[in-house]
């Protein structure tokens, strides 16, 4: 038995070399460059990074995180839900609840509670406000609240063995439940309008482009971050269960893994990167409404890890990227007939691109190689 | 020009002015002097005012039917509801009177629709008396005594009372309770009959509310059958996750718009008709598309479902940009003939509207035709087969490319019925099939994929429960139950309701 | 630069896309006419249309492309409230210029808006008493039924106010929400009637807005409740919105607006023949066929019209200088009176029309105000409003 | 009958079948047989048209099908035995067998001869294909082939997982549609007994060559048993 | 089979065995998991599997009628029986696959497997082939061996997992046992379905289930790798209990060595039992499997 390490594939490192830089570069970009471009370089120039473009990027990089979460329980695990729409949502409603509370006074109607709660009747605080006003509890429950969903949903769910479509069903119908439930002026998160008009975070006024800039590189940190540790798990042991999972589940239950714990903690751990996305998120964009757990909201999630390519996580990132900046441009240039653009761009990507657009750069990769060698 | 000329036998061009003309106090006061004449002159007047073709113009009335026009400076004669109220009892208490049954039965249905009064109580024992008809004359007995239990004449309301225990009116209840108020009736044999009729038209109502409630949720239940039909073909039986079933329900509502348009433009006679050629036409033409679509995408992700997702989502994305620049953003208006408008009486409250009993059928012959289509021909069986192993289908001599295209194309075409016949009692937009699109899944899954039995259960099970739930959670919680009861039940089955047991559920 | 942009932010896509698209076009056309008479400040007005798609985040980020990236000079736009409320943050930081054209349920007054459409009290409380009059049917008895939003509950928290006012009891008020895009109404109507057949005279506010109409007048007259009967009268349903309508059984109905394509002057006359010739011109699907104007067209134009000529007088497309201009401002309006921007609120003084549908989808007016009425955004039927001026704050 | 003349195959890069020549002919039972691996399941596949071949050509009576789809080679005349089974899980088994006669037209019989031959389908008819056994299911899978009545039958290791007393009997019927000589047979079989007992003619392949061929009688004396070995 | 085999075959043999004997000497069998050491199934009777009047019908179909069956420790049973004997249902039933409606089913003589999930069964030490190859297809052939290779199987073990040096040569022992050393790296859903076959069996053996069940190990392989098959059960024989379902006489003739016990199921119950030669002249065995 001599030659039995060469068989080993290459892993271990969670990055090889190039990878390394590559995640610094992007580190760099985020938390020193852009912001350079945007606060210090004067508007007008030419290599000046205007605050449109800087809330766009960093929405679309809360959409990256999403893409990342969903790539891990669908890429990997093979589960596709749709319902992260509800887990982003979640996340969102809980830093906007206590962005509501920062308003203070400051509200339409000089009053304590959100101006909504007020021209809607409520006298009081309804009891889910009560701590509203901590940003450590909030931030807690931006965690807590999606987590504890996913965990309980999901344990049922996998123990039921619900599988494939019927689980992608019943997460779509327990989103579907809940915007219909937050659409509700009853239920006390501002129904359809949900929340807007934010003036502070942290009692800082979140418009100042310096706060912006602060929530931008966060979100860039956290994407980041959160790539890094999916790659970690992916690339263990754990992480080649879950393929198996994907693949063959009866053989891993043969094989005495027990798929509930790995499905069910893959499953919250990528419901609660969507909350953190959608936390971050809120701040940023201004605003969140039940609009956000939507059918099309989760599904767009899907989409953007498929036009990516799946189980390939940067993949997901850049299809978040790819199929957002699109949409941007093309309802700037074509506001009448982005959709045929868009449209278009979907089947092409499936037909030519099978594994997405990181297949793309593959192909080329491996086309250089053969003429190489 | 003919001045009123042939309406006005018995009516002065100065009646007519002021019926048509002035305040709506003063034009009732006209018109009612004109109709305690009970000249049945009166009527066509009427009616002409009702249909909207009266114009005025410097106090001169005109009369606009066929070659009779007024100056170019006349005005329409405006009237608001109150009178137009006024103008179908007039109407109504000249055919009250009228020798044709068939007419009089009209009249007593528009009474029975207004709230009576003491006013009224002449007329009617005029016509209760003369009646010879047993079922009007029974009708008109009610009405009667809906005003004579607030008689002053113990006996009088006594006997009302007594009478209006066969009444199913909603209105007879809330009556019936007036009178039953503290205070108001006062006579305790009175008051024990007043009792025992609520009871009775209560319970009647009851039913209807029942019936109601089945019938309304059975409708629901088709609508969603129809829509998930063409979907447990295209995905329950081939797996494409199909994004776009919606939009080819939309292209399907889109064609029923065109052919009636072509029938109001060159066959305006047979306009009633028109949805007739509809239906075909909406099948062609969505099953066209799908066959064009099946060709050139979906072809080519067959066993990759999650392809089929985003590809199919992007061409629904194409598909409602393209009827919007076709047909505009806007709803178009499709109208149900005149067949399907309205619905019949069953009970006094309960309405069976016309277009939803059409569809409830309809549904289900779709459904027999499917099921035939599927389980009993070659054709069907080659689908079957060709969906689960396309490889092997060929390997046995099946033109799998043919039969993949036949079968979408089915599957679009159902959605094409969808679309025609929710055009009937819904929007016909862009958007319209975004709103079902999520629905339609749900029936399916919950069905059980592939399994077309329990679609149909599913479909008629979650349309019901959810007219249930709605009559006392109201539209929106009902919804969110719906949907709990779904996750919750998938639970519990895990494979939908129809789950495919043993070893070839695996395969 | 040569020309002033004009940022134009209507959903061309997506739910509400139905009555969004054509308040594009018709100001694209209104912009074209002030061009074509040589444009304003002696410039081109350069219109910059994108698309939000009835996202509500994403009107945000278009708005904010539109003044940071294509520097609009004013922005024409929304439709719902909630995409109002999402964007006002925007333009009150970026101290830039949003007008509003569609009704909407007050209880906001932002120095950077201009409201054309109506505020509650130039809509809903002068139809509702014209329903408790004698010539509306002496209703007294009240469904408030409409889209689950905040326009809709808004409106009818007001709504009960007033009618508490007028001694209805809380028993003979229902209120009833169905969600957007709500299109089952069997139930609903069903329940309708019944509320109606027990006793006194009923009638129906309708603040349905959206795809549901359809649905919902569909279902009123197949099980036969006419407006005899039970009057409807719809906030959100005008000619467009009854283009997907059969109307014959609805003939009776009730809307109420600020504007009619039915009403009949010289300057509506011009409007509406400006508009079918500008449809056909630019082949505008639905309208080259059958134009149709509405209330929230006719806010748009008169707003766009409004806008250049306060441009004119403050000689300046600078947001505080044009709004110092807006103050009194007047526009001839194709409503039949001159609409007068008022001098503090930056609602429009606006007459109230009350029209019946007729069997061709258009509405007969049956009762008017006298003259325009001064909007009072801060609805005094709101508990919280009183004392509360109508005068944005100053920032 | 059937001929295949420098037929190569591969999978993305990998070459799996280099250059096969040879010949099946009617009324005989062309065995081929060869390691795991070493492309006889790509063989009949390429035969069938479910993989398109790269080069080569593949006749059938001399007419050229190699660009032919897998039903227009059916309808020509081919039956196949997947490796597998490859029965139509959700089908009954009478509907397997009715797919079985897609390429004749409708309303044909399902032959009774097979019911004769696998008694067991016929208890089972109307029971679904994929709650058969294991061994059920490959009956299923020959009959099915066998219903319309093909020229040339591809086999791909039919007797797997079949009990002894069958597979004597579909040897006995191989050996009888051979002989009417109405059939061409290309049979792919591992085990071998079963293999050298029906084999008119030999072929054994290894790393998508073929690397000997023979008459059948000559398989013991050739040494075919040891070229099976490592 | 050529000698080399023999002897890498012994190596691999002998290998395993010190290591177990090491692993009990050290206290227990940690890396059994939290299962076994609540559980420990118990063998001093002699008894690896026990099956009771076991009954399994589908739509009324008995695929097993009354089927007791008792399987000793350290024994290799070959089992064959007609097509549609319930053969794989026996294992469906033992590996927690299919519930029985009536009997019972134990592991050594004391742990009920009835109560058991599929992933528990596993756990305490009984591993399965199956009839139809099943590995994990985007997986590679290493990943493949390295997922059913024994250790924790929990969830939180396996994100720290690494492989030692040890595990690392057992996989590489395997993949040359198997013949599939120069694939490792190749996606397991490329290989051919022989290669299948024994990329299941490999998976098993890195298992190292105290009870292996074997449906049709030998489908589609040449008769000299059948051989080998053979070879490599006996030499498990002992140490584990194996349960092989085949068809092929000549494998259960080499596997019997024609002294073991051979049951013949047919419909659901045991028809027959006893040495190969002895079921082999048994009239009704002939008429319903073996043919003449
Ligand atoms: N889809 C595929 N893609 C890539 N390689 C493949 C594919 N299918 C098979 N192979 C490879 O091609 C070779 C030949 O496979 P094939 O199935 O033809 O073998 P076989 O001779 O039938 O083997 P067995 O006796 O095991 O059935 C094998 O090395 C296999 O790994
Ligand atoms: N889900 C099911 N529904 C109906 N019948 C079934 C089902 N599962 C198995 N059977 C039947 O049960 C019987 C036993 O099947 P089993 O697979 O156990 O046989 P086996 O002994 O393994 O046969 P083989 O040797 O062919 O693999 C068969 O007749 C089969 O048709
Ligand atoms: N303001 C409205 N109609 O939402
Ligand atoms: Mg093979
Ligand atoms: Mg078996």
């Amino acid at each position: 038995m001599t030659s039995s390490l060469d068989l080993t594939p290459r892993r271990g490192l969670l990055l090889g070399p190039k990878g390394w830089a590559a995640v610094m570069a992007a580190a760099i970009t985020v938390t020193v460059l852009a912001p350079l471009l945007n606060l210090v370089v004067p508007e007008g120039h030419a290599f000046h990074l205007s605050d449109y473009a800087v809330a766009l990027i960093g929405k679309i990089m809360c959409y990256a995180i999403c893409a990342l979460a969903m790539d891990l329980i669908w890429g990997y695990t093979g589960i596709l839900s749709l319902g992260h729409g509800l887990f982003f949502a979640l996340g969102g409603y809980g830093m906007g609840m206590y962005l509501m509370r920062q308003i203070g006074r400051d509200g339409n109607y000089k009053s304590d509670l959100p101006d909504f709660m007020v021209f809607l009747d409520w006298k009081e605080l309804p009891w889910a406000w009560t701590f509203s006003d901590s940003f450590l509890f909030q931030m807690a429950m931006v965690v807590l609240v999606p987590g504890l969903l996913a965990l309980v949903f999901g344990f049922f769910a996998f123990r039921s063995r619900i599988k494939g479509v019927y689980f992608s069903i019943i997460t779509q119908a327990m989103t579907f439940a809940a915007m219909l439930l937050f659409f509700r002026n009853e239920t006390g998160f501002g129904g359809n309008n949900g929340f807007t008009d934010f003036k502070r975070i942290l009692g800082v006024p979140i418009a100042l482009p310096e706060t912006r800039m602060m929530l931008f590189v966060l979100t860039g940190l956290t994407l980041i971050g959160f790539y890094l540790m999916a790659r970690w798990i992916v690339h263990s042991k754990f992480g080649r269960v879950l393929q198996a999972i994907r693949d063959a589940e009866s053989r891993v239950m043969f094989t005495g893994y027990d798929p509930l714990a790995y499905k069910l903690a893959i499953w919250t751990l990528s419901a609660v990167m969507c909350a953190v996305a959608g936390a971050l998120y809120v701040p940023q964009v201004g605003i969140i409404n039940p609009g956000e757990m939507s059918a099309a909201a989760s599904i767009e999630i899907a989409i953007w890890a498929a036009v990516g390519g799946r189980a390939t996580l940067i993949g997901p990132i850049l299809g978040a990227f790819f199929v957002n900046g699109a949409k941007s441009w093309f309802t700037q240039v074509f506001p009448e007939f982005w959709l045929y653009f868009l449209g278009a761009l979907f089947i092409a990507v499936t037909l030519f691109l099978p594994q997405g657009i990181v297949g793309l750069f593959d192909k080329f990769s491996s086309k250089k190689k053969e003429t190489r060698a | 020009m003919a001045l009123l000329a042939p309406v006005a036998h018995a009516l002065t061009p100065d009646q007519a002015a002021a019926i048509a003309i002035g305040d709506t106090d003063s034009r009732i006061a006209a018109l009612n002097k004109s109709a305690a004449d009970a000249d049945p002159e009166l009527a066509p007047f009427v009616r002409a005012l009702l249909d909207g073709e009266v114009k005025t113009a410097d106090g001169k009335v005109y009369v606009v039917q066929g070659d009779k026009t007024a100056p170019d400076t006349a005005e329409d004669v405006i009237n608001n509801n109150r009178m137009r109220g006024a103008l179908e009892a007039a109407l109504g208490a000249l055919k009250l009177v009228s020798p044709d049954a068939k007419v009089r039965a009209e009249a007593v249905e528009e009474l029975r629709k207004q709230s009576l009064d003491e006013a009224q109580l002449p007329l009617i024992e005029k016509a209760w008396a003369a009646e010879s008809d047993a079922g009007l004359k029974s009708r008109l007995a009610l009405m009667r005594a809906t005003i004579l239990v607030s008689s002053s004449d113990v006996a009088k309301r006594l006997a009302a009372a007594q009478a209006l225990s066969a009444s199913s009116e909603p209105a007879v209840k809330s009556l019936l309770q007036e009178r039953l108020a503290p205070g108001v009736e006062t006579d305790p044999a009175v008051r024990g009959a007043l009792m025992t009729a609520l009871d009775a038209v209560e319970g009647r109502l009851a039913w209807g509310e029942r019936l109601g409630v089945l019938f309304t949720g059975a409708s629901l239940g088709s609508i969603l059958l129809l829509v998930a039909l063409g979907l447990a073909i295209t995905y329950g039986l081939m797996g494409v996750i199909n994004m776009a079933h919606g939009e080819l329900m939309m292209i399907g509502a889109y064609a029923t718009f065109v052919v009636q348009n072509l029938f109001r433009q060159y066959l305006p006679g047979a306009f009633d008709w028109y949805i007739v050629l509809a239906i075909p036409v909406s099948f062609l033409v969505s099953a066209l598309v799908g066959a064009a679509l099946e060709r050139s995408v979906i072809r080519w992700l067959y066993g990759r479902p999650l392809e089929t997702l985003l590809a199919t989502w992007g061409i629904s994305l194409v598909l409602m940009q393209g009827v919007r620049s076709l047909f505009g953003a806007q709803n178009v208006a499709v109208e149900n003939p005149a067949w399907l408008s309205g619905g019949v009486q069953v009970m006094s409250n309960l309405i069976l509207p016309y277009n939803r009993l059409a569809i409830i059928a309809f549904a289900f012959l779709v459904l027999a035709g499917v099921t035939l289509m599927i389980n009993r021909t070659r054709l069907g069986l080659f689908v079957r087969g060709v969906t689960q192993n396309r490889r092997m289908a060929a390997c046995v001599g099946i033109p799998t490319a043919r039969i993949d295209t036949y079968a979408f194309s089915l599957g679009a075409g159902i959605a094409g019925l969808a679309g025609c016949a929710l055009s009937q009692v819904g929007n016909v937009g862009p958007d319209l099939g975004q709103g079902y699109i999520v629905d339609a899944f749900m029936v399916v899954v919950t069905g059980g994929v592939g399994q077309l039995a329990g679609t149909v259960y599913a479909a008629l099970g979650l349309g019901v429960l959810n007219k249930f739930l709605e009559g006392f959670a109201g539209a929106v919680l009902a919804k969110i139950m719906v949907l709990v009861c779904i996750v919750i039940f998938i639970q519990k089955r895990p494979q939908g309701l129809f789950a495919m047991k043993g070893r070839s559920a695996e395969a | 630069a040569d020309t002033i942009k004009v940022g134009i932010l209507h959903s061309l896509s997506g739910t509400m896309a139905i009555s969004e698209t054509v308040l594009k076009d018709v100001a694209l056309m209104t912009i074209d006419e002030i061009n074509a008479k040589g444009g304003v400040l002696g410039k081109k007005l350069e219109p910059v249309v994108v698309d939000p798609a009835s996202n509500w985040p994403l009107f945000a980020e278009k708005a904010k492309q539109l003044i940071d990236q294509d520097k609009v000079a004013v922005t024409f736009g929304c439709w719902t409230s909630v995409s109002r409320k999402s964007v006002l943050p925007v333009f009150e930081e970026k101290n830039s210029l949003l007008f509003y054209p569609v009704q909407y349920e007050g209880e906001e007054l932002s120095k950077n808006v201009f409201y054309t459409g109506a505020a509650p009290n130039q809509q809903a409380i002068p139809a509702v008493e014209y329903l408790m009059s004698k010539d509306g049917g002496s209703a007294k008895r009240f469904v408030l039924l409409g889209t689950d939003y905040v326009y809709p509950r808004t409106t009818n928290k007001i709504l009960r106010a007033f009618l508490k006012s007028k001694g209805i009891p809380e028993s003979d008020i229902m209120e009833e929400y169905t969600p957007f895009g709500h299109s089952d109404y069997q139930s609903i109507i069903a329940k309708i009637k019944k509320f109606s057949s027990e006793g006194k005279k009923t009638a129906v506010v309708s603040t349905i807005n959206g795809d549901s109409n359809v649905p919902f007048y569909k279902e009123l007259g197949n099980q036969g409740l006419k407006a005899t009967d039970v009057p409807v009268v719809a906030f959100s349903v005008g000619e467009e919105e009854l283009r997907g309508v059969d109307t014959k059984p609805l003939v009776g109905h009730l809307a109420a607006w600020n504007y009619f394509m039915s009403i009949k002057n010289p300057t509506n006359a011009a409007f509406i023949k400006q508009w079918s010739d500008y449809a056909k011109a630019k082949n505008i699907a639905g309208h080259k066929d059958k134009p149709l104007t509405n209330d929230p067209m006719e806010a748009t134009y008169i707003g766009i019209k409004m806008w250049a000529q306060a441009v004119e007088k403050a000689k300046s497309t600078d947001t505080d200088k044009v709004i110092a201009a807006m103050a009194g401002q007047t526009v001839k309006a194709p409503g039949g009176f001159t609409s007068t921007m008022d001098k503090e609120n930056h609602h429009l003084h606006k007459p109230v029309f009350i029209g019946e549908i007729k069997a061709d989808g258009q509405f007969n007016v049956v009762w008017k105000t006298p003259g325009p009425v001064v909007a009072d955004p801060w609805s005094d039927y709101i508990a919280e409003n009183k004392g509360k001026k109508n005068v944005p704050e100053k920032k | 009958m059937l001929k295949v003349s420098g037929l190569h195959q591969y999978y993305g890069g990998s070459h799996i079948l280099r250059g096969l020549d040879f010949e099946a002919r009617l009324g005989e039972v062309t065995v081929v047989l060869g390691r795991n691996g070493v492309g006889k399941t790509t063989l009949l596949k390429s035969l069938m048209g479910v993989v398109p071949i790269r080069s080569g050509a593949v006749t059938l009576d001399g007419v050229d099908i190699s660009k032919d789809t897998s039903y227009d080679r059916v309808r020509k005349g081919m039956g196949y035995v997947p490796q597998g089974r490859e029965i139509f899980g959700r089908l009954t088994v009478e509907e397997n067998l009715r797919m079985g006669l897609a390429s004749r037209p409708a309303r044909t019989p399902i032959p009774a001869e097979l019911f004769e031959l696998f008694p067991i389908l016929k208890q089972f008819m109307h029971r679904r294909g994929g709650d058969l056994s294991g061994g059920q299911q490959q009956q299923l899978a020959i009959a099915r082939a066998l219903a319309p009545g093909p020229k040339l039958l591809i086999l791909d290791e039919p007797t797997e997982g079949i009990q002894p007393s069958i597979i004597k009997d579909i040897g006995r019927v191989i050996r009888m549609l051979a002989d009417r000589g109405d059939m061409a047979i290309v049979l792919v079989e591992q085990f071998y007994d079963f293999a050298a007992e029906l084999a008119d003619q030999y072929l054994v392949m290894e790393r998508g060559e073929i690397i000997q061929r023979g008459r059948g009688g000559d398989m013991e004396a050739e040494g075919v048993r040891g070229l099976m070995s490592i | 089979m050529t000698p080399d085999l023999m002897e890498s075959m012994r190596e691999v043999r002998e290998r395993h065995e010190a290591r177990t004997q090491q692993a009990g000497a050290s206290g227990g069998d940690a890396s059994f998991g939290r299962l076994l050491q609540a559980g420990q199934p118990d063998f001093t009777q002699g008894v690896a599997l026990y099956l009771d009047d076991i009954t399994v019908s589908f739509d009324g179909f008995r695929a097993l009628n009354k089927l007791s069956l008792a399987i000793n420790v350290g024994e290799l049973r070959c089992i064959i029986g007609p097509n549609g004997a319930g053969k794989t249902t026996m294992m469906d039933v033992i590996t927690g696959k299919t519930r029985p409606d009536a009997g019972r089913a134990s592991f050594g003589s004391t742990i009920d497997l009835l109560r058991l999930r599929e992933n528990d069964i596993a756990q305490i030490g009984i591993g399965r082939k199956f009839q139809k190859p099943t590995v994990y297809e985007q997986l590679s052939v290493f990943e493949n061996l390295e997922l059913a290779l024994k250790a924790d199987r929990r969830a939180r073990a396996s994100l720290f997992h690494r492989l030692s040096g040890e595990q690392l040569d057992r996989i590489g022992e395997i993949l040359q046992l198997i013949h599939l050393k120069g694939e490792a790296q190749r996606t397991a859903g490329l290989l051919s379905h022989g290669q299948k076959q024994w990329l299941e069996i490999g998976m098993l053996l890195m298992q190292d289930p105290k009870l292996l069940l074997l449906d049709e190990p030998v489908a589609g392989m040449t008769d000299e790798e059948t051989e080998r098959t053979a070879e490599l059960f006996l030499s498990l024989e002992g140490q584990h209990s194996l349960v092989v379902v085949e068809h092929d006489m000549k494998f259960v003739d080499q596997l019997t060595e024609g002294r073991k016990k051979v049951t013949v199921l047919h419909e659901g119950s045991v028809l027959a039992e006893g040495r190969l030669s002895e079921v082999q002249a048994n009239e009704k065995v002939v008429e319903v499997y073996l043919g003449r």
